[in-house]
């Protein structure tokens, strides 16, 4: 067996060929630690990593890596996520260097999204570099000890480096040539944009199946699971890039009052299901939105519990 | 040629708008003309009407009367009846009276536009127009609607003054009805005006219900179904039934319909008011007069035109336009009109009333200091004190040397005034001051000034208690302006006396003749290797005429012709000047070949869509109708021999994709029907439709198809007729929804014929060439001037044939004659003047933004890359001033509207 | 009583303007005095700069009266001073000026009654509104 | 060409509120060519202010001038006779307009009338839109022609993002998706595998992040 390239606990987990399953949690918008402690302590061995979002539709919250170290503390694995809107070059390599310092192992590349629709659309945008040149930027530093502009790193941080893939977002063509890219870039594993549209899915994965991506990569696909007709019709038509299909909306919509949620979490453990046997599908990103305390019940109704300990 | 033809005036019969619009194009023509109308004014229908469908025009018959009654070589005779017609074509003698004075006139042809009466339906018995005050014919209400009129334009029905709440219009009164109305045709006119009549109601008052009981719903002209689409969207409501019962409801003044739905289910239904869209027939003293002349007439008394010869009677040297040929709306009346023009200049020399006029060289007073003569003209019914204060308030005005009245010859007495006074500036007060500017621009001119040295001061909706402000800020406006004017630059540009016409089939080739004929070189571009264009696949006309025989002949003149060249698999690529003046850039197979030409008639023709519905190119037997028509041609028997024949009508016709009626396919499929019944009686024929939009005199050919035993299933857009091969059989099995019977039918037959929709072959490469518009639906759009139906949007430039819309052989004859004769009316001038009122750029404020190319309406102004600025070729200048507002370097001015004036403008106007 | 008599300036297309001014004088109807028209070939030649001189001037209301917009001889030309009619609402109400004190009227030809209604229902708005300039 | 858009006359009048004599100056460069700020707009803002102080009751002179450019000394000159008489210019031409004018009449107090907004050009008449972010480097060639720094909301040198739906940008339907025109075209023009290639972070350093910038072309320096 060759060396980890971090040493954490997903990296693990994914090299031994287990079926991984990921958490995610926003830190709170505002120093409410104890809020943190309480939402991470539901996905508690539930899950081989949680994601901490980084000021998550470009509203302010407490920093990715700050919360990161917190749920360290707390006994649970952060992924963190960083975004290239709010930081330049140099405060991305510093924070890199921080959150690594501070044991963080873990590290999701993003663009971020626009601050238009944040809480701050007055704020002026940095994206001085982009996700792509993000993930070249942490593998550079892991791989070759060099930061961006060539200068030796003395100790360079060992980061198991993730992306984003939206499958459903367009030019469709050319989304799986994206993929691809990422990783050629430096991506270990990727998190897919929840999936609802399994049809276009099947045609993504098969896409790169065929293109032999999942042999250099592991592919955790997204899943969300919809908590009423309301979310699935916001998230259909509001939110860009996602892909709701009408048979959906239908199915909640037929399963009657108050029964939705429930008929949302059903329709995602049979997604779960598919995903373990679908070929390339590495594991599973869920991200359920301030849903946290669900976390536990949707695990075990999938049947991933206890998690694998490697 | 033209030695030989006889010299003479030409009598127009009818002041109507097919009289005047014939009289006006002849006097252009160089013709005198005498102009006979029997009432007591010119304008015939049109004055009665509210509106004219489906844009109004009503603006444009005013200035038309008045340019008859002020053109010296037009002779208007009111209130004068033909009595008696002798001698030949180039020779004929003419017995007039009037107001029992008898006159005899030598004319060399004579014009016949007496038109239409309507149905009167005190002769029926199912209309109780006479019992029932609010019964009432379409033309009463009309009346009513009027804002002129004797309810001031505010609707009131009659028995109580009441504002009505459900008006029912009830259609084809006195139309399609042999029994009480001896009228078998449909008057075609009445399903449009019914739904203006409906649009315009809800225009007065939105929640005035209307309600239009028709048979079939007959909107087949250009624009029609658009507005028939947007009145449905106004919730014009329609119902297809032929209302048996008109009675009152007892103890009111309300109206019961009693009628029977399409499943014969009977239905009763209340209205405050019933409106008898009734129909036209030719007018009584038109059938005498042409009866005394000898023209022959249709059993529906119209005049019989000659076969392919839209406008020709059977009498030499005698014309016919108008309502009298057929009943037709305006515009067809306005194409015949001109197209006689075209008839008579190829068999008659014109001889004019008065010389042409000869203007003195502009004189360089102009640009001295402005002097004003401000001039008035005061109709009977003003006050003749006016006058005085006129007068007395003009010589204070700063800028005014001299104020004066004119009555009788205005432009002589406009001229002498000018000289007397030395004025080099005219403001001209009266009460329609848009009616006399030619009369204003001749005196200028005349007087020896640039002819837009002038403004108006309109002298109408003056407040009589108020009139000396009014008058006193009037007065001064013009007056300022007037001093603000400078003359625009004119030039006279040489008219290159040739044409081109784009199309090789009928309309172009008629066309072209009709212009070679009098001596002007023609160049006919037609992009097919072979000429004939689409009559190639038309067998007969629907009168039954031979088209290929015609054809042949027609053929076989252009090619004789030697002012015609004729350039076969030829495309037009490129496109400038200005009327008078074009230049064109043809390829021929790949050569380019450059000809400078003087005007165009653009008649690139059209082509039924193949479909994707119904089977089409998967199954042998089902035809598109132009494949049927040459089937019928090529081996008849093939066809003729037939058990079941079924003609689909509307195929991508009214419907989302292509929403025009393609206006000839009833027609066509009843004539078929008709002709293949005479071959084999025992042949079944099914024609499914949606409407029979056999309009015209063409009802007579449906009725006919009825009698012979076709059969007429309706189906509706939704539930389309549906084909199914049979197994091992050539045949297709159809299965129809009938409105009637209320089920499916199915019946086998041997083969199906399409009717689809004709749309323009290559319009919009055409448009943008030419830079002309095209209608919403693809043909060529008519001149925004209206009333113009054969000039497009660009000067100097005419439409004809079924690029302009779909319309029978026949029709685009017409079309094509009054496009040329409307080409004549160019060609026969030596010299062009351009500018005047129009937009002018100065190169050295221009910053090339482009802002008045993507402005201009017209897309007249081009970046000239010599002088580094824009450019507006006056020929084309329409001087509307949209570019001059909107030109953000102010580079471009018009020195009739200048921004000066504009500015000042209010200054004037609030120093009181 | 409010006998303010507002100095009204008209901007009319002199195509339906004058066939519309035939229509209302055989109506007998006649235009009020205080409004005072100038005639333009097309509505599209009015500028906005045209539209604000008269309250420079010190006139109380301003209006464009052209054809219908499926009517205008020149295609585009109501559509466009529609448009910068508007324009001139916004200027003027950041200038503390009611923005009713301009506007824009579709006549048709046939229906002269409508010429002579506009200036007065200007008359009237503008005289609800009191003089553009307090005495 | 420069775009700009008019400031709204409310804050120019706040801004020349204690001023009676007032010099209005146009620019028939860019600013003429978008319709905002041509000797057209220059009479349409002078009026303005007119009709504002009469209403007020207000004495106000206000002249109105139009400079071939106000971005080249020569013409800016031009004013120097004039621009003493007045105790408030507005300068409605692009941010540089009011500068040059400051530099040049520095006892005079400036006012710009017009907000720039950016360089690009005329969708149609009346619709402009931006083009170029003058980031000092182009490389528009490496992406089908279609620049990602000036219009790709987040100047992604390697998108699109996963925000892009319809062709159209996550931050407004109404703006189009720049990243997908260029997927699109590169596919077109078969030049996929140019696309996949990592696009590497750009120097900024020729961009404003590097300082004001000034050129000095030493063949055409007297």
């Amino acid at each position: 067996m060759s060396e980890y390239k971090s040493g954490s606990n997903l990296e693990k987990v994914l090299r031994a060929g287990h079926f991984a399953f990921t958490g995610e949690c926003g830190p709170p918008q505002g120093a409410n630690v104890e809020h943190l402690k309480e939402k991470a302590g539901h996905l508690k061995g539930c899950v081989d990593a949680v994601n901490v979002t980084d000021n998550q539709t470009a509203v302010v919250r407490m920093s990715s890596w700050a919360a990161s170290i917190i749920l360290l503390q707390e006994g649970l694995e952060p992924n963190f996520q960083m975004v290239c809107r709010d930081r330049n070059r140099l405060a991305i390599q510093s924070d890199i260097l921080g959150a690594y310092s501070l044991g963080i192992r873990n590290i999701l590349c993003l663009s971020g999204d626009h601050q238009k629709f944040g809480n701050h659309p007055e704020a002026k945008n940095v994206f001085d570099i982009d996700s792509m040149q993000l993930i070249h930027t942490v593998k550079t530093m892991r791989d070759e000890g060099k930061f961006l502009n060539g200068q030796d790193v003395d100790v360079p941080p060992e980061l198991f480096i993730g992306a984003a893939s939206n499958p459903f977002a367009e030019p469709f063509d050319f989304r799986v040539y994206r993929l691809a890219k990422k990783i050629s870039a430096g991506a270990d594993f990727i998190q897919t944009q929840c999936i609802y549209n399994m049809d276009r899915f099947r045609e993504f994965m098969k896409k790169a199946v065929d293109m032999g991506l999942h042999e250099k990569c592991y592919i955790l696909a997204g899943v969300t699971p919809m908590k009423s007709v309301g979310m699935a019709l916001y998230m259909a038509k509001q939110v860009p890039g996602m892909d709701v299909p009408d048979t959906l909306i239908k199915r909640l919509r037929g399963a009657g009052k108050g029964k939705a949620a429930e008929e949302g979490i059903k329709f995602a453990l049979e997604q779960i299901e598919e995903f373990k046997e679908l070929e390339g599908v590495a594991g599973v990103h869920l991200m359920a939105i301030e849903w946290e305390h669900k976390v536990p019940e949707i695990a075990e109704r999938a049947g991933v519990l206890p998690r694998p300990t490697v | 040629m033209s030695q030989e033809k006889p010299k003479g005036p030409v009598m127009v019969i009818g002041g109507g708008i097919a009289g005047i619009q014939a009289a006006l194009s002849l006097s252009d023509a160089g013709y005198g003309v005498h102009l006979i109308e029997s009432t007591g004014s010119l304008g015939g229908m049109i004055p009665k009407l509210h509106r004219i469908y489906p844009l109004c025009a009503c603006c444009k018959v005013n200035p038309r009367i008045a340019a008859c009654e002020q053109d010296p070589n037009i002779s208007v005779m009111l209130n004068t009846k033909v009595s008696g017609l002798t001698g030949d074509f180039g020779n004929f003698s003419v017995t007039l009276e009037t107001e029992n004075q008898k006159k005899e006139l030598q004319v060399g042809a004579v014009v016949l536009a007496a038109g239409i009466e309507t149905f009167d339906p005190a002769e029926h018995e199912t209309y109780p127009h006479e019992q029932f005050p609010n019964v009432i014919t379409s033309v009463e209400y009309e009346q009513i609607q009027k804002p002129l009129g004797p309810e001031a334009g505010i609707l009131k029905r009659p028995s109580d003054g009441k504002t009505p709440a459900k008006i029912a219009w009830l259609q084809c009164v006195g139309s399609r009805d042999i029994n009480q109305c001896d009228a078998p045709y449909c008057s075609s006119v009445c399903c449009m005006y019914a739904l203006k009549e409906a649009v315009n109601t809800k225009d007065f008052d939105e929640d005035i219900e209307t309600t239009i009981f028709y048979m079939d719903m007959r909107t087949h002209g250009k624009g029609f179904e658009d507005y028939l689409n947007s009145a449905i969207d106004r919730d014009v409501r329609l119902i297809r039934s032929r209302v048996h019962t008109v009675d009152t409801v007892p103890e009111s003044d309300d109206l019961l319909i009693r009628y029977a739905d399409e499943s014969g289910h009977p239905e009763e239904e209340s209205f405050d008011m019933v409106v008898l869209s009734v129909g036209v027939r030719p007018g009584g003293e038109a059938i005498e007069i042409a009866n005394k002349i000898g023209v022959n007439l249709t059993a529906d008394h119209f005049v019989n035109t000659e076969p392919f010869k839209p406008v020709s009677t059977n009498v030499p040297g005698i014309f016919v336009c108008g309502g009298l040929s057929g009943p037709h709306d305006i515009g067809q009346s306005l194409v015949q009109a001109t197209a006689t023009v075209s008839e008579i200049a190829s068999i008659l020399s014109p001889e004019p009333f008065a010389a042409p006029k000869k203007y003195p060289n502009a004189s360089e007073a102009a640009d001295e200091d402005p002097e004003i003569l401000l001039a008035y003209h005061l109709c009977p019914g003003m006050a003749p004190e006016l006058g005085a204060e006129i007068e007395g308030y003009a010589l204070k005005t700063p800028g005014v040397k001299a104020a004066s009245r004119v009555e009788g010859d205005i432009s002589g007495a406009l001229t002498d005034q000018l000289k007397e006074a030395g004025a080099n500036r005219l403001v001209f007060a009266s009460c329609s001051p848009v009616i006399h500017k030619n009369l204003i621009e001749d005196a200028l001119k005349s007087a020896g000034l640039n002819p837009y040295l002038y403004d108006v001061v309109d002298l109408r909706a003056i407040d009589p208690q108020t009139s000396s402000t009014q008058l006193q800020d009037r007065i001064r406006m013009g007056a300022a302006r007037a001093l603000l004017l400078s003359p625009p630059s004119l030039r006279e540009i040489p008219v290159v006396k040739s044409a081109l016409v784009v199309g090789g089939g009928v309309a172009g080739l008629e066309s072209a003749l009709a212009v070679a004929r009098e001596g002007y070189s023609v160049t006919v571009v037609e992009k097919e290797k072979e000429l004939g264009g689409h009559g190639l696949h038309v067998r007969r006309t629907w009168q039954g005429y031979d088209t290929q025989e015609y054809l042949k002949e027609l053929i076989a003149s252009v090619n004789q012709d030697k002012n015609i060249t004729l350039m076969a698999e030829t495309e037009v690529k490129e496109n400038r000047g200005f009327p008078g003046n074009f230049v064109t850039i043809l390829d021929k197979k790949g050569e380019c070949v450059e000809l400078s030409h003087g005007v165009t008639i653009l008649a690139s023709g059209g082509n039924p869509i193949r479909p994707q519905e119904y089977l089409y190119g998967q199954h042998e037997k089902v035809y598109l109708w132009s494949e049927l028509e040459q089937r019928m041609m090529d081996n008849p028997s093939s066809i003729e021999g037939a058990g079941t024949a079924v003609f689909i009508q509307c195929v991508g016709s009214r419907d989302s994709s292509c929403s025009h009626c393609s206006n000839i396919c009833c027609t066509f499929s009843v004539r078929t029907a008709v002709d293949l019944k005479a071959k084999n009686p025992d042949m079944n024929i099914y024609i499914l439709y949606r409407d029979m939009r056999t309009f015209g005199e063409r009802e007579n050919l449906y009725r006919e198809a009825r009698e012979k035993g076709v059969i007429f299933i309706r189906y509706e857009v939704d539930n389309k007729p549906s084909l199914q091969p049979i197994d091992g059989q050539e045949r297709l099995n159809v299965v129809v929804y009938d409105q009637v019977l209320q089920k499916s039918i199915a019946f086998d037959a041997d083969f199906v014929s399409l009717q689809t929709a004709i749309v323009g072959t290559n319009n919009q490469e055409l448009a943008d060439i030419f830079r002309i518009n095209l209608d919403s639906n693809g043909f060529f759009a008519e001149s925004p001037e209206k009333l113009k139906p054969v000039d497009s949007s660009t000067k100097g430039i005419y439409i004809a044939g079924l690029a302009v819309y779909p319309k029978d052989m026949v029709e685009s004859i017409a079309q094509a004659k009054a496009a040329s004769a409307r080409a004549l009316e160019i060609l026969c001038q030596d010299t062009i003047q351009v500018g005047g009122l129009v937009a002018e750029v100065m190169a050295e404020k221009c910053a090339v933004c482009c802002t008045c190319v993507r402005t201009c309406p017209f897309n007249v102004p081009v970046i000239d890359h010599e002088t580094g600025a824009a450019c507006i070729d006056p020929g084309l200048c329409q001087g509307c001033g949209m570019c001059v507002a909107e030109c953000p370097g102010k580079a471009i001015t018009m020195s009739t509207c200048s921004d000066q004036m504009l500015t000042q403008a209010p200054s004037v106007l609030l120093a009181t | 009583m409010n006998d303010f008599k507002p100095q009204i300036v008209a901007f009319c297309c002199s195509n339906c303007a004058s066939s519309a001014a035939n229509v209302a004088e055989g109506m007998k109807k006649a235009l009020p005095d205080n409004v005072k028209i100038i005639q333009i070939p097309c509505t599209g030649r009015v500028e906005i700069l045209h539209l604000l001189k008269p309250f420079e001037e010190g006139a109380d209301g301003v209006y464009v009266a052209g054809c219908q917009e499926d009517s205008c001889q020149y295609v585009s030309g109501i559509a466009k001073a529609t448009k910068r009619v508007t324009h001139v609402k916004k200027i003027l109400e950041e200038l503390s000026i009611e923005p009713d004190r301009i506007d824009v009227f579709n006549l048709s030809a046939g229906k002269g009654q409508e010429f002579v209604e506009v200036a007065y229902e200007m008359v009237n708005k503008v005289k609800e509104l009191g003089p553009f300039l307090q005495a | 060409m420069i775009v700009a858009e008019p400031k709204p006359i409310k804050e120019l009048l706040e801004m020349v509120k204690d001023f009676n004599r007032i010099l209005v100056v146009g620019c028939k460069g860019c600013v003429t060519v978008c319709n905002v700020g041509g000797a057209k707009e220059v009479a349409i803002l002078a009026s303005s202010i007119r009709i504002s102080r009469k209403k007020m009751a207000q004495e106000i002179e206000v002249e109105e001038h139009t400079l071939e450019r106000q971005c080249d000394p020569e013409y800016v000159d031009e004013l120097k006779d004039m621009i003493g008489d007045y105790d408030a210019v507005i300068s409605i031409a692009c941010g540089v307009g009011p500068q040059f004018l400051s530099e040049r009449y520095p006892s005079s107090r400036i006012f710009p009338g017009v907000n720039t907004q950016f360089m690009g050009g005329a969708e149609e008449h009346g619709i402009w839109s931006e083009r170029c972010a003058g980031c000092g480097t182009c490389v528009v060639h490496y992406f089908g022609g279609l620049c990602p720094i000036a219009r790709c909301s987040k100047s992604l040198l390697n998108g699109p993002c996963g925000g892009s739906a319809n062709g159209k940008c996550e931050i407004s339907k109404d703006v189009e998706c720049i990243w997908d025109l260029i997927v699109r075209k590169m596919m077109e023009q078969d030049r996929l595998d140019e696309l996949i290639e990592f696009k590497p972070p750009k120097s900024w350093i020729t961009a404003r992040d590097g300082g004001p910038r000034r050129m000095i072309r030493e063949e055409l320096v007297k």
